[in-house]
């Protein structure tokens, strides 16, 4: 297992230069490299190394960083191992290289997360509105999206909930932990 | 003879007595309740000896069962399929999420109420509410219908532009076709 | 002048009138077409009666020509078909191209088929059956250049049976020294065993290609789904009918004489059973209505051939009346085919749906179509059907029945798809400007469509020419004697029992009609197809939701081991091989003069060593 | 006139019978079912109530005229078959319309409902609705071969097509004919598996995949006419069988007896099974019920 | 009395020297000249044919020397329908390819001068009664057969007419061989004398000559294995020469085989071995046709098989048979020459006269292809049309005479036939042009002798008596070995007048 590990490591950053190798412990290893170099890293990983399926594309919202971060989850049935790739785009114009012509089921992932963060896919092929029918806010998974707010304007409550809490604020309450910074920061 | 009045009385009895025996339930599974419906029909609860029963399509169904938090994109088909039933038909909201939210009280695409948008005869509280909960429900729904009391369909059709109003609030592509009752 | 020369003369010079007129109007050769088919069928009907006949001779042949009561019946199919079809393809064949070519042959297709029937003689009946194959072969390749290959398969299977009825003819002159069929009909049964086995085997060859009989039915369901729709109803209605006509008179007047004739009869009622059986499965794997319906002639000639093969009078019977109920209802299946084709431009399943409320005179009359050939009561079907089955069980034949019913069953498979691919189903918007047909292709299609409906309520209408026909044929009558065994009908058929049923399905089917249908159509509102229960879902505009792709997919990979192995590949190996062995042996013509030189002296060689046993 | 009068009297004495007792047996088939599976189960009369329900909901919509005319297509059908199948052996109060060759008619007129159901759920554009109906063809393709086995043996044993003949065949021997034709019952009763369309053979409306199949667009009235047509008819098919080989009925009671006995069968076989598919379905009925059908036709033959 | 029948043979020859001189005066004369020759000849023809048929067999001494030392000409009912069949396909042919070579005056006249000798010749071994003389004329026919094939200077054409010179030369050898045989044992030439004396020969020699005699003129008719030459000779020549080929030459050949076998020895086996060997000729010709790809030569093919049906009509050797077999001959004659004619328009601007090139003429030109069509179905005997009765009768004479065997083989041959000929009808009718073919309009003369043709052939189709009555006579005359004899030997007191 640690070989071959270690042998994916040494194959991706002798092959690609702008990357930064992370070992954890079981069966993962993460790297973390360029947008641009993105398609070509995942080309490499599925035709060269035998990890041909894609587990998952995730999305991370670091607001504070004012970047999304996008991992990229592929597993090989041969090396029994999982690859995180990750890179980061910036938050303001989040724009990514669309991957679908290597896994076509990164389609939808890449939909979801155009509808969800509003990260566009240059020539992402999306049809129609895919999760989100009728919608009309801002992509509602940024983190400064108040969803809370946007419920109460849009949707008739039936009144006597009106001092309902966050759930996380009567966690807080009720266990005496401290929020971490961000959260503080934009707490309603 | 039939437009007599009393004869007319007698009718309605027999037609409410059928009616509230014989109860064929489109359960709409959207949230966590749809599990609930399985052990209610089956040997433990048997709801079948009160005369409910499953339906295959909104055309054959009298009571649409929503059994949980509905989205706006469900709320959507969850329309759609009650002006498909024919009448009389009656709407069970079941579960605290279709009578207040529930939990999902500050999602950005649930509803909240679901008597805004559509007309809810009789509401099963708990969340979830367990199978004794739902037959009491359906007891409920029957004295109704014995006294001539659930009449929502009715409601829906005389209020249908404030139904209409608030059903498009949440629904802002409204292009559905002209449905029928 | 004989009334029947007129009646040829006006066939003909209608024929070349319409030819010529083509090039003159359009409007001229309409009418002059129809003019011709009708004015001969007054004729026929007005002034020739049942025993008239014509003797005159060509090249020292004595010929004749005349019609019979069992001709007669024929030429109801033949000239009432045609009378409906001319009609139609009026309006069908507007703007086409090549009109006078196909009204020409048309014509001709006509005469040939009411020549053989009125031919005393073997050489005029081979002459007007060549006539009519080639008549029906340039329609049949009418449709342009994707046509030519059902066109040659249909030419060389017909020509295969010609030249096979040709054979019989000659020996039945070199041994009769007759022409006529009188003639024969009597010597037959003083022929030599050899004789008695070879002619009716060549007849039959000759009959089973125009009755498209299992091992030579390849032809039919190509060049029936690609001629021209408005000639396929006369194909398929009226034209492969004379092949029955030959068959029964093969069956009454030669297989009865042959020293043991169960065999025989065994052999071509089950070929008729499998030619129904295998053709209502391959119908039911069509996706085309019109491959769909050329399969179903195919399967519903096989009853006939199986009611003609069993022979008892009952069967015959049946299988007259079958014949005449099958011209209608192909008739107007193949014509509404055409309508719908004329209509959207498609004849696919999977294209065209929904047309019952663009359509409704078409769909109703498909419908009738569809449950006289169900085989369904109170239409058409049925009865020959019952008679078919009673004829079965009684002459002793119970598997035959039973391979029978299952074709008869499954042909409701290829009903039903034939029904819902074209009339029901989703609504489309592609389709929402189809207009209903014109209605000189509507009507013919609803006459022959209550015709079925009239018929299948006083059959006697029909029986009793076609009892008439059977006495000329040397059967006793039939009137009283069977039809006594069975309520449905009494001496001629024309019910008794029957009208308490017909009034009560009238009158349960009214009472529901009226419950259902005018209080309902008041009290509901019509709503489009695309407003289904699909799970909350509403079909968009551009969603076809019918159901036509892979109908019956479960029940053909049921019956997949019985079609697996298909007839035309084994002809298709055989001509393949024929040919590639011709090509081999035509390399005999090197091309090379030294060659044909040696050839020359060779053969002077053989010549000269095997002069004494060559010219000794 | 007199003769009509007994007819119409008889006709509509059988379709009030036919109708409640197949209503009856369908409420009892819940029942029956629920306490199988241990359940308490509906009231035996649930069916009534649901059929009374259905006849008073409102139908509001059509999708065209061959909507209205398939129920009635159907219950043409079911009061037709009722008409020629006899009732009891010989009461004057059920002088039914049969006739030489109506064990044919039948055969035919059989199929004539589900043909115009067919129809009438085509019209609705709903594809579960066709899908449903190419699997009921497909299957009816498949029993009609045993059934017909079944039918064409004991005709040619008793050189008939009349089922009062049959009857009266049994009447006077004093043996039922499911005795003295083992193989064409065994093949009869296979395919009255297919013939009520109970499990395994519920191919046709399988409510989890097709959404009840062919009815799924027919609601309301057109469900009522629809149910009552279908009680009526497995009435009339379960008389159909007894005639045929329990010897008929001298009353109404026996005759409630044996049929009820009969559809135990089909209903005891669907309770236990699961469901096939549609090749499955169709192959097995060329299986084994065939053979038999074969054994039958051959016994009938033979001896 | 329009003439003798030593006309027949005068007058062309005359006229073949004469065109060219007169071609100096006029040069349309070299075209209208052969058809008034050609013209002349048939209306002799046929007044005599009339006159025959009432009277009997006309004999024309030439030179006064008497039969059997003298050359005679035979105008018998047999002879005389085929001399007539020759000249008019000779006049009609005539008016196709009047407009030939139009432009170019020499070859024009080579042309006429060389289709007069043909004509002559053909007619010449049909008429003449003595058999050196009939050598001759084979030789005149032959010689100027090789000079047509060769017609257009190509190299394919020089060297089909080159096998054809070289398969001819054999044949003359062979012909030679057999005269020589049989002078040296009877010493006479004339046809009736040996037919009269051919009892006096040695069996073997009278066995040898017929082999001869079968071989060298069974090159000139065409029978397998003996007609190598043919395809190529027919696909080359032009297509008025094919069909003169078709309609003409063949005939002479056959005519001189039958004479040969039915009235000068009476050799045992011959029938069969005519029914034999037509029977192969047919299979295997019709078998070749099949897959050629050019329509000359499918048609020369064709033309090869038709000539063995021909022959084995003739072998069955009943007056029935030969009666059907000159039907064949007849219809062969028409159908096959309208085939060649209209064909060769069809393929008029294509190099190669692949069959696919006639695709889609059916609309650029109807009446040529129309007339293909019914040559097609007439030579395939599809009834009502004239080819339909040549088999008829030959399937009655065959069945008469009990060979059953032979009409089986006949009309599965029969099968092949038709399929190759409808392909190229629904080619030419239901395909789309090729692009790079130009169509050629027929010239008016063209269409008048194609349309006469086909209008020929539905009148015999549709009134097979206008020539049956004709045809029996000629049949028994053919089969009246005595009369011939005695016609022919006793011609005193026709000297007279």
């Amino acid at each position: 297992m640690e070989e071959i590990k270690k042998a994916a490591i040494e194959k991706i950053t002798t092959h690609f230069r702008e990357v930064t190798a992370e070992q954890h412990n079981g069966n993962r290893v993460d790297f973390f490299i360029g947008k641009e170099e993105i398609p070509a890293i995942l080309f490499y990983l599925k035709d060269e190394m035998g990890y041909n399926h894609l587990s998952h594309i995730a999305c991370v919202d670091w607001l504070e960083e004012k970047e999304f971060e996008i991992v990229y989850i592929v597993w090989s049935y041969t090396d029994k191992i999982k690859i995180f790739v990750h890179t980061r785009v910036d938050r303001e114009n989040p724009v990514m290289d669309n991957v679908d012509m290597i896994w076509r089921q990164a389609n939808t992932y890449e939909r979801e997360m155009k509808e969800m963060y509003g990260i566009e896919f240059t020539g992402l092929e999306a049809p129609e509105e895919f999760l989100l029918e009728d919608w009309e806010g801002p992509p509602p998974m940024r983190r400064d999206f108040d969803t809370e707010a946007y419920a109460r304007e849009k949707y008739w409550e039936r009144p006597g909930r009106e001092d309902a809490r966050d759930v996380r604020e009567t966690i807080i309450e009720r266990t005496g932990e401290e929020l971490p910074d961000f959260a503080k920061k934009y707490k309603r | 003879m039939i437009n007599d009045k009393n004869s007319q009385k007698i009718v309605d009895i027999i037609q409410n007595f059928a009616r509230q025996h014989s109860i064929w339930v489109l359960a709409y599974g959207t949230g966590c309740g749809a599990i609930e419906i399985p052990p209610t029909m089956t040997s433990r609860y048997d709801a079948e000896r009160l005369g409910v029963r499953g339906a295959a399509t909104p055309r054959q169904a009298d009571v649409l069962l929503i059994t949980g938090y509905l989205t706006t994109k469900t709320l959507k088909r969850v329309i759609r399929v009650y002006e498909q039933m024919q009448d009389p038909k009656y709407v069970i909201g079941f579960g605290s999420c279709t009578i207040n939210g529930g939990m999902y009280w500050d999602s950005y695409n649930t509803i909240k109420a679901l008597d805004r948008y559509m007309p809810v005869d009789v509401y099963i509280n708990g969340c979830m509410p367990r199978p004794e909960s739902v037959l009491s429900g359906f007891a409920k729904l029957q004295e109704l219908i014995q006294a001539g009391k659930a009449d929502g369909a009715k409601k829906y059709k005389e209020n249908l532009e404030w139904y209409r109003t608030n059903q498009k609030k949440v629904i802002p592509n409204w292009h559905m076709p002209e449905y029928n009752w | 002048m004989n009334m029947i020369y007129i009646l040829f003369s006006l066939m003909f010079g209608g024929a070349i009138l319409t030819f010529l007129a083509h090039k003159v109007s359009g409007l001229l050769r309409d009418i002059l077409f129809v003019l011709t088919i009708l004015a001969s069928t007054v004729l026929f009907y007005t002034k020739i009666h049942t025993g008239d006949a014509v003797d005159f001779s060509i090249s020292g042949l004595p010929l004749q020509w005349g019609i019979n009561a069992y001709g007669r019946i024929f030429s109801l199919i033949v000239l009432g078909l045609g009378v409906m079809a001319s009609f139609y393809s009026v309006s069908y064949m507007k703007g086409k191209e090549r009109l006078g070519y196909f009204y020409f042959n048309f014509l001709i297709s006509l005469i040939s088929m009411m020549g053989i029937l009125m031919s005393h003689d073997l050489v005029s009946f081979f002459i007007f059956w060549e006539m009519m194959t080639w008549s029906s072969y340039f329609i049949v390749i009418y449709n342009g250049k994707h046509v030519q290959r059902s066109g040659i398969n249909y030419i060389l299977f017909s020509a295969l049976g010609a030249y096979a009825m040709l054979m019989a003819i000659v020996m039945v002159y070199a041994h009769t020294q007759s022409l006529m069929i009188q003639d024969m009909m009597q010597a037959f049964p003083f022929f030599p065993v050899a004789y008695k086995v070879w002619l009716p085997i060549l007849f039959l060859t000759a009959f089973g290609v125009k009755a498209a009989m299992m091992p030579l039915h390849v032809w039919a369901p190509d060049a029936y789904s690609d001629s021209p729709m408005a000639y396929t109803s006369v194909f398929s209605g009226a034209l492969s009918k004379m092949g029955i006509y030959g068959m029964i008179i093969v069956f009454v007047t030669m297989v009865n004489y042959l020293p043991d004739d169960t065999w025989f009869r065994e052999t071509i009622a089950w070929l008729g059973a499998i030619t129904a059986i295998m053709g209502t499965l391959w119908a039911i794997a069509q996706d085309d209505a019109r491959k769909l319906l050329a399969w179903s002639s195919v399967a519903q000639l096989g009853y006939i051939i199986t009611g003609v093969a069993v022979g008892t009078p009952l069967a015959m019977l049946s299988a007259l009346f079958l014949s005449v109920m099958h011209a209608l209802f192909k008739g107007t299946l193949f014509m509404a085919v055409g309508a719908i084709e004329k209509q959207t431009g498609t004849t696919k399943f999977n294209e065209v749906t929904g047309l019952i409320r663009k359509m409704p005179w078409t769909f109703i009359s498909s419908l009738l179509a569809i449950i006289a050939l169900a085989g369904i009561p109170p239409l058409g079907g049925f009865v020959g059907k019952w008679m078919l089955y009673e004829s079965l069980i009684n002459s002793n034949h119970y598997i035959l029945v039973i391979a029978i019913f299952f074709a008869s069953t499954s042909a409701f498979l290829y009903c039903y798809k034939f029904l819902f691919g074209f009339f029901l189903g989703q609504e489309e918007k592609e389709w929402e400007q189809v207009k209903e047909a014109p209605a000189l292709m509507v009507l013919p299609m609803l006459i022959m469509a209550t015709l079925l409906l009239v018929f299948g309520v006083f059959p006697g209408i029909v029986l009793n020419p076609i009892d008439l026909g059977m006495q000329t044929l040397g059967f006793s009558t039939t009137a009283g004697t069977f039809w006594s065994m069975s309520g449905l009908f009494n001496e001629w058929g024309n019910q008794v029992m029957l009208q308490p049923l017909v009034y009560a399905i009238g009158g349960t089917f009214l009472f529901f009609l009226i419950l259902l249908t005018v209080k309902g159509f008041k009290e509901t509102r019509y709503v489009t197809t695309k407003d289904i229960s699909s799970s909350g879902e509403v079909p968009l505009e551009h969603e076809n939701l019918t159901f036509s792709e892979g109908f019956y997919q479960p029940f053909l990979r049921a019956v997949w081991p019985v079609m697996k192995r298909r007839m035309m590949s084994y002809y298709q190996g055989f001509g393949q091989g024929m040919e590639a062995f011709f090509d081999y042996l035509r390399r005999v013509y090197s091309g090379n003069g030294q060659t044909y030189a040696i050839y020359v002296l060779v053969f002077v060689v053989i010549l000269l060593l095997f002069k004494n046993s060559l010219f000794g | 006139m007199k003769e009509i009068l007994y007819y119409t009297w008889g006709a509509i004495v059988s379709f009030v019978v036919a109708f409640s007792v197949g209503i009856t047996y369908m409420g009892l088939n819940r029942k029956i079912t629920a306490r199988v599976q241990n359940r308490y189960g509906p009231p035996w009369y649930q069916n009534f109530i649901d059929v009374i329900k259905l006849s008073s909901k409102k139908t509001s919509i059509h999708h065209g005229v061959m909507q209205h005319m398939g129920p009635a297509f159907i219950m043409v059908t079911s009061v037709v078959s009722l008409l020629v199948i006899p009732i009891l052996n010989g009461n004057k109060f059920f002088p039914n319309l049969n006739f030489q060759g109506d064990l044919i008619f039948l055969l035919y007129i059989m199929v004539f409902g589900p043909l115009g159901m067919a129809l009438g759920a085509g019209q609705t554009g709903n594809p579960n609705s066709a899908i449903g109906v190419t699997r009921g063809l497909s299957q009816m393709a498949g029993f009609e071969i045993p059934w017909v086995m079944a039918l064409v043996a004991l005709m040619i044993q008793y050189k008939t097509t009349s089922i009062v003949d049959l009857m009266n065949v049994q009447v006077e021997s004093g043996r039922w004919l499911m005795f003295s034709s083992p193989f064409a019952f065994l093949a009869a009763v296979m395919a009255m598996l297919g013939m009520f369309r109970y499990a395994p053979f519920d191919i046709v409306g399988a409510p989890q995949e097709l959404a009840s199949g062919p009815m799924s667009e027919n609601g309301g009235k057109y469900l009522f006419v629809m149910m009552s047509a279908g009680s009526v008819f497995a009435f009339a098919k379960l008389t159909l069988y007894v005639d045929i080989f329990m010897g008929g009925a001298d009353n109404l009671i026996i005759l409630v007896v044996k049929t009820f006995a009969l559809y135990l069968i089909p209903m005891l076989y669907g309770i236990t099974s699961p469901r096939y598919r549609t090749e499955q379905s169709v192959r097995w009925f060329w299986g084994w019920p065939s053979f038999f059908g074969l054994l039958a036709i051959l016994q009938a033959a033979l001896f | 009395m329009v003439g003798s029948p030593v006309l027949f043979i005068a007058v062309p020859l005359l006229a073949a020297f004469l065109i060219p001189l007169l071609g100096m005066i006029w040069k349309e004369s070299i075209r209208i000249l052969p058809g008034l020759v050609l013209l002349y000849m048939l209306v002799l023809a046929v007044t005599l044919l009339g006159q025959v048929m009432h009277t009997g067999t006309i004999v024309e001494i030439i030179a006064g020397w008497k039969p059997p030392w003298g050359i005679n000409l035979v105008f018998s009912p047999f002879t005389g329908v085929l001399a007539t069949l020759m000249i008019g396909m000779g006049f009609i042919i005539w008016i196709y390819s009047y407009r030939f070579k139009n432009v170019d005056f020499e070859e024009a006249k080579k042309y006429f001068i060389l289709f007069m000798m043909l004509v002559t010749g053909s007619v010449g071994i049909v008429l003449t009664g003595d058999i050196f003389n009939q050598f001759v004329f084979i030789e005149i026919t032959s010689i100027s057969a090789y000079a047509l094939t060769a017609f257009y200077k190509h190299r394919d054409s020089a060297e089909a007419s080159f096998k054809y010179l070289m398969i001819g030369s054999l044949s003359s050898m062979f012909l030679l061989l057999a005269i020589i045989l049989i002078y040296s044992q009877l010493g006479t030439l004339n046809m009736a004398d040996i037919a009269s004396k051919a009892h006096l020969m040695k069996p073997e020699f009278k066995i040898l000559a017929v082999i001869f005699f079968i071989v060298g003129l069974g090159i000139e008719a065409e029978i397998f294995p003996l007609n190598g030459w043919a395809p190529d000779a027919y696909a080359q020549a032009p297509g008025p020469v094919g069909a003169a080929f078709a309609g003409i030459v063949v005939k002479a050949g056959v005519y001189a085989l039958i004479r040969i076998i039915f009235t000068l020895f009476d050799v045992s086996g011959t029938h069969q071995f005519l029914i034999v060997i037509g029977l192969t000729t047919l299979i295997i010709s019709e078998m070749a046709a099949i897959r050629q790809e050019r329509l000359k030569r499918m048609l020369a093919y064709s033309s090869l098989g038709q000539m063995g049906l021909v022959l084995v009509a003739f072998g069955i050797g009943t007056e029935e048979g030969i009666f059907a077999a000159l039907f064949l001959l007849i219809n062969h004659a028409i159908g096959k020459s309208l085939l060649f004619l209209s064909g060769s328009y069809l393929v008029y601007n294509s190099a190669d006269k692949y069959i696919n090139e006639t695709n889609g003429m059916g609309k650029f030109l109807p009446i040529t292809s129309f007339l293909f069509a019914l040559g097609a179905l007439a030579v395939v005997g599809m009834p009502p049309f004239s080819g339909f009765w040549g088999k008829f009768f030959m399937m009655s004479a065959a069945a008469h005479a009990n060979m059953l065997l032979v009409i089986a083989l006949i009309l599965s041959v029969s099968l092949i036939e038709l399929v190759y000929y409808f392909r190229v009808v629904n080619r030419i009718y239901f395909y789309k042009k090729e692009s790079h073919i130009e169509p050629k309009k027929p010239t008016v003369n063209a269409v008048i002798a194609m349309v006469t043709l086909g209008v020929i052939i539905l009148v015999i189709g549709f009134y097979p008596d206008v020539i049956s009555g004709y045809l029996h006579q000629a049949s028994q005359a053919l089969l009246d070995k005595g009369k011939y004899i005695q016609d022919v030997l006793s011609t005193g007191q026709l000297l007279t007048h």
